[in-house]
C-alpha cells in the first residue's frame, strides 16, 4: 500500500500538470492565455534558480541581469531593422559622438540578414549568457565561502548590468525594448502553445537531469565541494559549468520572455527582479521538482488577482505570505504538499517506526 | 571489581590474566602483527624535504618520508605535530613552501581533485559526507561500478539515511568506505578508528590486510591499532619527521616514549 | 582637486560605513543576511523626519537608533532568531519583513517624499575647498561609532557572548549563555546602527518608503570588500569605496563611478587569496 | 478591474464599440502601488473625479463612462499585461494612464496592434506620435522653449546641466542645450546620474569649480530633495547660481521644504497657485475628494483634461468605437483648469500655455512670466535632423 | 545477562543514599524531529559517580547526552541535586552546574584560542571543583593567541575539554573526549578527571575507549538501538563480556 502510493506519486503529478497545461487554452479565455503565457518563461527562469539554489546551494542576486541579456539579444533578433525606436530617435540627439562599436553590434543583430531568424534568436542569447556566465562563474568558485560570496558577486553583476543597459540608447535605454514581435502568429493561444511546449521540453530534461548521475553529482559538489575534489572531480570548474548551465538557460528563458511580452527594460536586470525570482522559488520549495512552476504560477497569480483590490495591501500579503513560508513551510507550498501527501500515506499504513 | 581487558584477543603476549590482581594497565599493551605479510601491489609515494609556515609559525621542517609499494605506513606523534598538514601537503590541501612530493615516480601536483586523479585517496579528520545524499548514493558517487556487497550488513541499517543524519561514528564509516572503494593505489587516512568501537577497528585493520592493492599512510592515535596494522611507524614531532622503523622499534625509542606515550609506556 | 576627491569621497564613505556597520554586525556576526537592512536604515530616516520638528534635530539624532533598535529587538524575537546562521533562508525571511516595513510605513505615512530640515546649514573652507559642515559631522560620527562598536565587540564581555552566540548556539548555551537574549542584543545594536544611519543621512537626502534599496546595496558592497565581521574592515573599505567613487566622479560622472567601483570590487574580489581558516580541512 | 464610478449601473456583456446605450468603458492605467504610486495615484485621482463629473452632467451622449481602474505597480512588466486586459479583454474605448515613458514605449504595440486609444496625460521628451496616443500633456520642445530663452536672457549665459540618466532628462537636456546655444549660452557640462542616486557631493563640487551662473536640472524622483539639499548644505544661493529645472512639479517640491527649494525655477501649464475662479474650484473640489493634503500639479490636472477630451471626442465621433474615436480627435477642445482652452492637434500632440514658475517659502510655484500659447512639435527642427522628421501620426511598432 | 532495568534506577547500589539528592537522576525519552532516538533511558548518578555510556555508532549516545544537556528535546524527567531541570533551557542548566565536552570539538572557529577559553568565563561558572587547565595542558599556552579553527584536532580537543572544565560543572558531559588526543595526553585527562571526582565532580561519559572508561568509571550503560539495554558495575562479569563484544 505505501510503496504504492509513493512509486504513484511522481508520474501523478506528471500528468496533473501535463493536463492543466493542456487544458488551459480550453476552458481560460484568449487573455489569459496570453498572461499564461507571459508567466511560462518565468517558470524556465525559476528552473535555473532552481539549478544554483535548491541543487547546489548557491543563490544568485544577478539572474535578472541574465534573463534581460537574453531577451534583449532576442528582442533585436526578432524585431529586425528598424529606424524609429526611442533609441534610434534618441541617437538623432547624440553629440557628435559618433556611433560606438556597441551600435554597430546592435545593427548587425537586427539587419534584415539575420534577423528573423528564430532559431538564432534562442541560440545567440543561450551562448551569450551561458559564456558570461562562465566567467561570472570561475569567479565565485575561485573564492572559498561560495555559499555567502555568490549572491553578493551576482549582485555586483546584477547592479552593473542594470547601470549598463540603462546607458545604451541603441537597445531603448530606460525605455526598454519595445515593439517585438511573437515567435509564431495566431494570437494568444498558438504563442501559448509554443512557449508551454518549450516549457515542457526543459522541464524534462531537468528532471532527466536531476536523477541522472550527473544530478548527483551536481547536488554533492554543493553539498561538500572539499570532499567531492578528493573524490577526483573537479569541483571547481564543474560548478563554473553548471552556473554557466544556469545562466544560460536563464538567457533561454529571457528570448521566450521577449517573444510573449514584446518587451524588455533594463530594470529587469536589477536586483529587486532577481529577487523576486528568488521568491518565486521560494514560495515553491527550492529543491523539488515542480517548486518553480509551483512557486511561479501561485505568486503570479495572487499578484494578477489581489493587487487590483488590495493595492498596498497585496504587497504587504506577499510579505508576510514570504515570512510564513520561510518560518512555517521551509520547503516551500510543494513541501507542504507532500507533507500533506505523506500524511495521507501514514493514514494507511500502520504506526511508523521509530527506530532508524 | 573493575573491568579489565583481554589484550589476548587483540594479539598473543604476557598479560595479566583475567580475574582479581593489581591494577589493569590503562592502555593495552600492544604488539606488532607478526610479519612478514604476503606482498602485495600498491603505489609508491615520496616526500622531499617538505617544509609548511603559516606565517610565522612553522608547522612542517624538512619532512621526507618514503612509502614503499604496497606496505601500511602509520604516522604517529603528539597532537599539533604537523601529521595531518603533511596528510593536506600530499593531498593538495596545503601548499608546501618548498620540497616536493612524488606519487608513482612522477611529481605530484595541482589541486586536489588532481591528485585524486592520479590515484590517490584521501580520509579527513573531521569526518566529510555528503550531507543531502543517502549513505548508498554516496558510495554510488565515490565508485559507481564497485562492489557493495561485503557492505550489505550496514547498508542494511543506513543504506538510506542521508549524510546530515549520520552519527559521528557512521561518517567515519561511510567516509572511509568512499575512498576504499575507490580502489586508489595511495591511500591517505587521517585517524580512521576515531569514534569506532573495539570490535570495528578490529574489522577495518582486517579489511586494510585484505586490500589487494594499495599502499596507506595512516596518521593515528590508537597504539593498539597502529600495532596491528602498521608494517612501518614514522613518529613526528614538531614539525619534524624524527624516527622511522618497525612499531617496536619506535615505541622504545626513549624519545617517543617520553613526548608521545607518556605513563602508557611504562606497562611495556 | 585632490581636496574635493578627499573631502567627497570620506563623506560618500562615512554614509557607506553608517550603513554597512549594521550590516557587518548581524551578517558577519549573527550569520544573517538583513536583506531588510535598507529598511532599518529607512525607519531610522523617518523617525529623523517624524521627531526632529517637535525634538529638535539633535534629540532626534540620539532617539532615533534607540526607536529602530526597539523595533529591531521586536523583529528579531518574532522573525530573526529562526533564521540564525542560514545565510539562504535569511534572504528570503528578511526580504519579506523588508517588504512589510515598507509596506506598513508606505499605508502609515504615504507614499511621498518627506521633508527633513539640515541641522547645520553652514559650509567650512578647508584648504581652499569648500565642506558642507553636516558632512564632516557625519564623517566623525561614522568613524567614532565604528570604533566603539568594534571596541565593544571585541573587548567586552557582552561582545564576546554576541560572537559566539550564533556560530554555535548549542556550545554557547552549554557556557551558560542565554542565546536568545544576546542574539536579540546583536540584532538590536544592527539595527540600531542602521536607524542611526538612517537618521544622519535625512537631512541630506530623500526620505521615501522605497529609500532603503539603494542604502542595502552600498552597504552589501562594502561588506563583499571588507569580508564577514570585520567592523575596523568595513570603515577603512567604506572610505575606499568612498574615495575611488569620488574620483572618478568628480572629474568624469556618477554613472561611470558606479560601474568602475562595482567591476573594481569584482576583481578585487575574484583575484583575493583565500582565508586560511576557510581552507583548513 | 474594479470599478468605481460612483452612479455607473453594472455593465453588461455589450461591449462599448456596439454603440448601444449602455455605459462607455474607460481604462485607467496607473501605478497605484511602488515607486512611481508617489504621482500616479493622484493622476488617477484626478482622472476619475473628471470622469464622475461628466457623469453627473448626463455623461456623453446620454452613456455614463464606466472607469476601469487597472493597478501595474510600477512594473513595466505587469504595464503589459494591464494594457492588454484593457483592450482585449474589457474592449475600453479609451484609455487614460502611463506616467513613465517606459511604461508608454511597453504599451505602445498593444494599443497599435489591438486598436486601443491611449490619452497620455504625461508631460514628456517627444520623438513619438504614434496613431493611437494621443498626448495630452506638453511635449519637449513645447515645454522648453521660451524657458529656455527666458532662462538665458534673465539668469545668464554659462549654463551646468545635470540630469537623471534616463531617455527623458537627456532628451530635455539636449533640447535646452541646442536652444540654449542658439542663444548664445554655452553648456559647460552635461551631467547624468543614475535613477536612484540620491548622493550629489561629487556633482556640486564639479559645479563649484566650473561656476556655471545658472543649474539646469532634470533630476527626477527622490533624487531632487536629495540634490536641492546638498545643493543649499554645500552653501550655494539661488541668488547667485538658480536651478532651473525641467520635471520637478509641486508634487516633489514639498519634499525639498520651503526653505531648501525657494528661488528656483520650473515651467509648467498649470501650477497649483494659479489664481483664477476655475482653478480654485478644480482644486476645491479635487481636495474636497481626495483630501486636503495632496497639492495639485500639472500631470494631475492633464489627466483631468485628459477625461475632458476624451468626452469631446465621443461626443464628436458620435460612437464609442477605438478607431472612430481616434480619428474624431484632432481639433478636438477643452477647458483645462487653470489654463484655458487646450486643443489636440493632427500629430496627436495638444496645444498648451507655458508659465514659468518660482518656488516661494510654501514649497509652490508663483508664476514670474506667462508665455503665449505654443503648438506642439514632438520632432522639433532644432534638435532633429530634416530628413528624419517623420510625418504624423504613424504607427511606432511594427 | 543484561541487568533488567525496567523497574527501578539503574544503579542499585545508590539507592541506599536516595536520601541525598542525586547529582544526576533521570528518565528520558531524547527526540530527534519529533522522533524519540532515545526511549525511557534511566540513570542515577550521585554527587562523585562517574558513569560510562558504550555501545555501538549510533545507538544513541550523542543524543542522550545531548538530552541531559538541553540541546534536544525531552520528554520525561531530569533531576539535579534535587531540581527539576526537565523543562529548562540549556544555559540554565549550565549555570546550575552542568557542563559539556561536544563531539566533534565544536570550538569557535574565528575566536583566538585565549578567547574560546574566555567565553568559559564570561557567564558566572557554576561551583564545582576549581582547576587549572592551563596545567594540565600546558601546550595551550603557546597557542593561545591562534584561532582556534587552525589547531590540529588533538589541540581542538584540548581546548574543548579545558573550556567545559572552566566552567567549574559538578556534572561533566563528556562525548568521546579522548578522540584525537595522544596517549599521553589521554593519560593526563583521565588522572586529571580522577582527581576531578574525588574533588566530587560527577561524570557521564560516552566513550569507544574501553580501556578509559575502565579506568575512569565505577559503572557503565550499555545502549543499543536508542535504549539502555544493560547496566551495571564497571568490573561485574556479565558488563566486561558485553563490553568486550562491542
Ligand atoms: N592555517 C594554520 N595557521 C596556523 N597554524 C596552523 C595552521 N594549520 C595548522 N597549524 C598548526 O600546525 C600544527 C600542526 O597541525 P596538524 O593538524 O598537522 O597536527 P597533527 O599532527 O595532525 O595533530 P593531531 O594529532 O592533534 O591531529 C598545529 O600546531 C596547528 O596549530
Ligand atoms: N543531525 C541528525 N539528524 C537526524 N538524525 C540524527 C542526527 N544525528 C544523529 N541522528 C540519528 O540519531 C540516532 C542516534 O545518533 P547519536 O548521534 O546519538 O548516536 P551515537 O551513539 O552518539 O553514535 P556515534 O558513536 O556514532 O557517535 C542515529 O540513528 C542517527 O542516525
Ligand atoms: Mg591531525
Ligand atoms: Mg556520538
Amino acid at each position: 500500500m505505501t510503496v504504492h502510493l509513493r512509486k504513484l506519486r511522481f508520474p501523478a503529478t506528471t500528468a496533473a500538470a501535463l493536463l492543466a497545461i493542456a487544458l488551459v487554452p480550453a476552458v481560460l479565455s484568449e487573455f489569459s492565455v496570453g498572461l499564461i503565457a507571459q508567466w511560462l518563461p518565468l517558470v524556465v527562469l525559476a528552473i535555473s534558480l532552481d539549478l544554483l539554489w535548491g541543487e547546489n546551494r548557491i543563490i544568485s542576486f544577478g539572474h535578472g541581469a541574465f534573463f534581460a541579456g537574453g531577451g534583449y539579444v532576442a528582442g533585436l533578433l526578432l524585431r529586425g531593422p528598424q529606424s524609429d525606436t526611442t533609441g534610434a530617435n534618441y541617437a538623432l540627439l547624440g553629440e557628435g559622438s559618433g556611433r560606438s562599436t556597441f551600435d554597430a553590434l546592435v545593427d548587425a543583430l537586427s539587419s534584415p540578414q539575420i534577423a528573423g531568424i528564430p532559431l538564432l534568436a534562442f541560440v545567440l542569447p543561450v551562448v551569450l549568457c551561458g559564456l558570461v556566465g562562465l566567467l561570472v562563474g570561475f569567479v565565485i568558485f575561485r573564492i572559498g565561502s561560495v555559499e555567502i560570496y555568490a549572491p553578493l558577486v551576482t549582485l555586483g553583476v546584477g547592479v552593473i548590468a542594470a547601470t549598463v543597459f540603462l546607458k545604451l540608447p541603441a537597445i531603448g535605454g530606460s525605455n526598454g525594448l519595445s515593439g517585438i514581435p511573437p515567435y509564431v502568429g495566431g494570437g494568444p493561444t498558438s504563442v501559448y502553445w509554443f512557449t508551454a511546449a518549450w516549457l515542457l521540453v526543459i522541464y524534462l530534461a531537468y528532471a532527466a537531469f536531476r536523477r541522472s548521475r550527473a544530478g548527483r553529482r551536481w547536488r554533492a559538489a554543493g553539498d561538500d565541494p572539499i570532499r567531492l575534489d578528493a573524490l577526483g572531480a573537479d569541483t571547481r570548474r564543474l560548478r563554473a559549468i553548471g552556473f554557466a548551465a544556469s545562466t544560460a538557460l536563464a538567457g533561454l528563458a529571457g528570448a521566450l520572455y521577449v517573444g510573449v511580452a514584446g518587451f524588455m527594460s533594463a530594470d529587469v536586470a536589477g536586483v529587486l527582479f532577481s529577487v523576486q525570482a528568488l521568491i518565486w522559488l521560494a514560495v515553491g520549495g527550492p529543491g523539488s521538482l515542480f517548486a518553480p512552476l509551483v512557486g511561479v504560477l501561485a505568486v503570479q497569480l495572487g499578484q494578477h488577482e489581489l493587487s487590483e483590490q488590495l493595492q498596498e495591501t497585496w504587497q504587504l500579503l506577499l510579505g508576510v505570505l514570504l515570512i510564513a513560508v520561510v518560518l512555517g513551510a521551509p520547503r516551500g507550498l510543494t513541501g507542504l504538499a507532500s507533507s500533506g501527501a505523506a500524511a495521507v500515506q501514514r493514514l494507511f499504513s500502520r504506526s511508523p517506526h521509530l527506530d532508524g | 571489581m573493575k573491568l579489565e581487558l583481554l589484550p589476548d584477543t587483540l594479539a598473543p603476549g604476557p598479560g595479566p590474566g583475567p580475574g582479581p590482581g593489581p591494577a589493569p594497565a590503562l592502555a593495552p599493551t600492544p604488539t606488532a602483527r607478526p610479519r612478514p605479510r604476503t606482498r602485495r601491489e600498491g603505489g609508491t609515494l615520496t616526500c622531499e624535504g617538505v617544509s609548511v609556515a603559516f606565517g610565522p609559525t612553522v608547522v612542517l621542517d624538512d619532512v621526507s618520508l618514503d612509502l614503499r609499494a604496497g606496505e601500511v605506513h602509520v604516522l604517529i606523534g603528539p597532537n599539533g605535530a604537523g601529521k595531518t598538514t603533511l596528510a593536506n601537503v600530499i593531498s593538495g590541501h596545503v601548499v608546501a613552501q618548498s620540497g616536493t612530493v612524488t606519487l608513482n615516480g612522477r611529481f605530484l601536483a595541482g589541486r586536489p581533485h588532481a591528485r585524486a586523479r592520479r590515484g590517490l585517496g584521501r580520509k579527513f579528520q573531521i569526518p566529510r559526507v555528503f550531507p543531502r545524499l543517502t549513505v548508498r548514493e554516496q558510495l554510488e558517487l565515490a565508485a559507481p561500478r564497485a562492489d557493495i556487497g561485503p557492505l550489505r550488513t550496514q547498508l542494511d541499517e543506513v543504506g538510506d539515511v542521508p549524510g546530515e543524519e549520520l552519527s559521528h561514528g557512521w561518517r567515519q564509516w561511510v567516509e572511509l568506505q568512499m575512498v576504499l572503494l575507490q580502489r586508489p593505489s595511495v591511500i591517505v587516512l587521517d585517524e580512521p578508528t576515531a569514534g569506532m568501537p573495539r570490535s570495528d577497528r578490529g574489522r577495518l585493520a582486517e579489511r586494510l590486510e585484505a586490500v589487494a592493492h594499495g599502499t596507506f599512510l595512516v596518521v593515528e592515535h590508537d597504539l593498539d591499532f597502529v600495532a596491528r596494522v602498521a608494517d612501518r611507524v614514522s613518529f613526528m614531532h614538531n614539525g619534524r619527521l624524527v624516527r622511522t622503523g618497525t612499531f617496536d622499534e619506535v615505541t622504545d625509542d626513549p624519545v617517543v616514549r617520553s613526548a608521545y606515550l607518556g605513563t602508557s609506556a611504562h606497562g611495556r | 582637486m585632490l581636496v574635493q576627491v578627499l573631502g567627497q569621497g570620506l563623506s560618500v564613505g562615512a554614509v557607506l560605513a553608517l550603513s554597512a556597520l549594521g550590516l557587518t554586525v548581524i551578517y558577519g556576526v549573527m550569520g544573517v543576511v538583513n536583506l531588510a537592512h535598507g529598511e532599518f536604515v529607512m525607519l531610522g530616516a523617518y523617525s529623523m523626519a517624524i521627531l526632529s520638528g517637535p525634538l529638535g534635530p539633535w534629540l532626534a539624532i540620539a532617539l532615533s537608533p534607540l526607536i529602530v533598535g526597539a523595533i529591531g529587538l521586536v523583529v528579531d524575537r518574532g522573525l530573526i532568531r529562526w533564521l540564525y546562521q542560514n545565510p539562504v533562508k535569511s534572504m528570503l525571511g528578511t526580504f519579506g519583513l523588508g517588504i512589510v516595513i515598507r509596506q506598513l510605513v508606505l499605508i502609515a505615512e504615504g507614499p511621498g517624499l518627506r521633508y527633513v530640515d539640515l541641522p547645520v546649514t553652514s559650509a567650512v573652507t578647508i584648504l581652499g575647498e569648500q565642506l558642507p559642515v553636516w558632512r564632516l559631522v557625519l564623517i566623525v560620527l561614522a568613524v567614532v561609532t565604528g570604533i566603539a562598536v568594534a571596541l565593544w565587540l571585541s573587548r567586552s564581555a557582552a561582545g564576546l557572548k554576541v560572537r559566539i552566540a550564533t556560530v554555535d548556539a548549542d556550545v554557547a548555551s552549554t557556557l551558560g549563555t542565554n542565546v536568545s537574549r544576546v542574539n536579540a542584543l546583536a540584532f538590536a545594536l544592527g539595527t540600531g546602527l542602521a536607524g542611526l544611519a538612517g537618521a544622519l543621512v535625512a537631512p541630506l537626502g530623500s526620505v521615501y518608503p522605497n529609500m532603503g534599496v539603494s542604502y542595502l546595496v552600498g552597504a552589501f558592497l562594502v561588506v563583499i570588500l571588507a569580508g564577514l565581521g570585520s567592523i575596523r574592515n568595513a570603515l577603512l573599505w567604506a572610505a575606499g569605496v568612498g574615495l575611488v567613487t569620488a574620483a572618478v566622479a568628480v572629474p568624469e560622472d556618477d554613472v561611470l563611478a558606479q560601474v568602475v567601483v562595482w567591476s573594481l570590487a569584482l576583481v578585487i574580489v575574484a583575484t583575493r587569496r583565500q582565508t586560511v581558516v576557510a581552507s583548513r580541512v | 478591474g474594479s470599478s468605481e464610478s460612483g452612479d455607473a449601473t453594472a455593465a453588461g456583456s455589450t461591449t462599448a464599440a456596439t454603440g448601444s446605450n449602455d455605459a462607455i468603458k474607460v481604462g485607467v492605467l496607473f501605478s497605484l502601488s511602488g515607486n512611481l504610486s508617489i504621482a500616479e495615484t493622484s493622476m488617477k485621482n484626478a482622472t476619475l473625479l473628471a470622469i464622475d463629473e461628466i457623469n453627473a452632467r448626463g455623461g456623453v451622449g446620454g452613456r455614463k463612462l464606466e472607469p476601469v481602474v487597472e493597478d501595474y505597480a510600477s512594473d513595466f512588466g505587469v504595464v503589459v499585461q494591464k494594457a492588454r486586459k484593457l483592450v482585449e479583454q474589457d474592449r475600453v474605448a479609451a484609455t487614460i494612464g502611463c506616467y513613465a515613458s517606459a511604461s508608454r514605449k511597453a504599451v505602445l504595440p498593444v494599443f497599435e496592434q489591438g486598436g486601443g486609444v491611449l490619452l497620455y496625460p504625461t508631460f514628456y521628451e517627444g520623438l513619438e506620435c504614434s496613431t493611437n496616443v494621443i498626448y495630452t500633456s506638453l511635449v519637449a520642445a513645447q515645454h522648453l522653449t521660451d524657458a529656455t530663452n527666458w532662462m538665458v536672457r534673465n539668469a545668464g549665459k554659462k549654463i551646468y546641466m545635470v540630469g537623471s540618466d534616463y531617455v527623458g532628462p537627456q532628451t530635455y537636456n539636449a533640447i535646452v542645450k541646442k536652444l540654449a546655444e542658439a542663444q548664445g549660452a554655452t553648456v559647460v557640462e552635461n551631467r547624468f546620474f543614475p535613477l536612484d542616486q540620491t548622493e550629489f557631493g561629487s556633482a556640486l563640487s564639479a559645479i563649484r569649480a566650473a561656476r556655471p551662473d545658472l543649474i539646469w536640472n532634470t533630476i527626477v524622483g527622490a533624487g531632487i530633495p536629495a540634490f536641492l539639499k546638498q545643493y543649499q548644505a554645500a552653501g550655494f544661493t539661488p541668488e547667485t547660481t538658480p536651478i532651473f529645472s525641467g520635471i520637478c512639479t509641486e508634487q516633489e517640491l514639498a519634499a525639498v521644504g520651503g526653505a531648501a527649494a525657494k528661488g528656483h525655477y520650473f515651467p509648467a501649464s498649470y501650477f497649483a497657485t494659479t489664481d483664477t475662479p476655475d482653478n480654485r474650484s478644480f482644486v476645491k473640489r479635487y481636495q474636497a475628494k481626495y483630501g486636503a493634503d495632496q497639492p495639485a500639479n500639472m500631470p494631475m490636472q492633464a489627466s483631468y483634461t485628459s477625461a475632458l477630451l476624451l468626452a469631446a471626442a465621443i461626443e464628436k465621433a458620435g460612437e464609442a468605437a477605438p478607431q472612430a474615436i481616434l480619428e474624431a480627435f484632432p481639433g478636438v477642445s477643452a477647458t483645462a483648469p487653470g489654463e484655458g482652452t487646450v486643443t489636440v492637434q493632427d500629430n496627436h500632440h495638444t496645444t498648451h500655455t507655458v508659465a514659468l514658475g518660482q518656488a516661494n517659502g510654501r514649497a509652490l510655484y508663483d508664476v514670474v512670466e506667462t508665455f503665449a500659447p505654443r503648438e506642439p512639435d514632438p520632432f522639433p527642427a532644432s534638435v532633429v535632423a530634416a530628413s528624419k522628421i517623420p510625418t504624423c501620426p504613424r504607427r511606432e511598432t511594427s | 545477562m543484561a541487568v533488567d532495568l525496567a523497574a527501578r534506577p539503574v544503579f542499585a547500589a545508590d539507592a541506599l543514599a536516595t536520601a541525598d539528592p542525586a547529582a544526576l537522576e533521570l528518565e528520558l525519552d531524547v527526540l530527534r524531529d519529533g522522533v524519540p532516538v532515545v526511549r525511557a533511558s534511566r540513570l542515577r548518578l550521585a554527587p562523585g559517580d562517574a558513569v560510562g555510556l558504550v555501545g555501538r555508532n549510533g545507538v544513541g549516545k550523542t543524543s542522550l547526552i545531548e538530552g541531559v544537556m538541553g540541546l534536544l528535546p525531552t520528554r520525561g524527567r531530569l533531576r539535579s541535586f534535587g531540581v527539576d531541570m526537565s523543562a529548562w533551557p540549556a544555559h540554565r542548566r549550565a549555570a546550575h552546574g552542568l557542563a559539556l565536552v561536544p563531539q566533534g570539538r565544536r570550538l569557535f572557529p574565528d575566536l583566538t584560542v585565549a578567547e574560546n577559553l574566555r567565553v568559559a568565563q564570561v557567564n558566572p561558572p557554576a561551583d564545582g571543583p576549581r582547576f587549572d587547565v592551563m596545567e594540565l595542558f600546558p601546550n595551550l599556552r603557546a597557542l593561545e593567541r591562534r584561532q582556534a579553527g587552525v589547531l590540529s584536532g588533538g589541540q581542538q580537543q584540548q581546548v574543548a575539554i579545558a573550556r567545559a572544565l572552566l566552567r567549574r560543572p559538578q556534572v561533566l558531559l563528556l562525548d568521546e573526549p579522548t578522540e584525537g588526543l595522544a596517549p599521553s595526553i589521554v593519560e593526563e585527562v583521565v588522572a586529571a578527571l580522577d582527581a576531578l571526582r574525588e574533588g566530587g565532580l560527577t561524570l557521564l561519559l560516552a566513550e569507544q575507549r574501553i580501556d578509559v572508561v575502565d579506568r575512569l568509571c565505577d559503572d557503565v550503560a550499555l545502549m543499543r538501538g536508542g535504549e539502555i539495554v544493560a547496566a551495571g558495575a564497571a568490573g561485574s562479569p556479565e558488563i566486561r563480556e558485553l563490553l568486550l563484544a562491542l
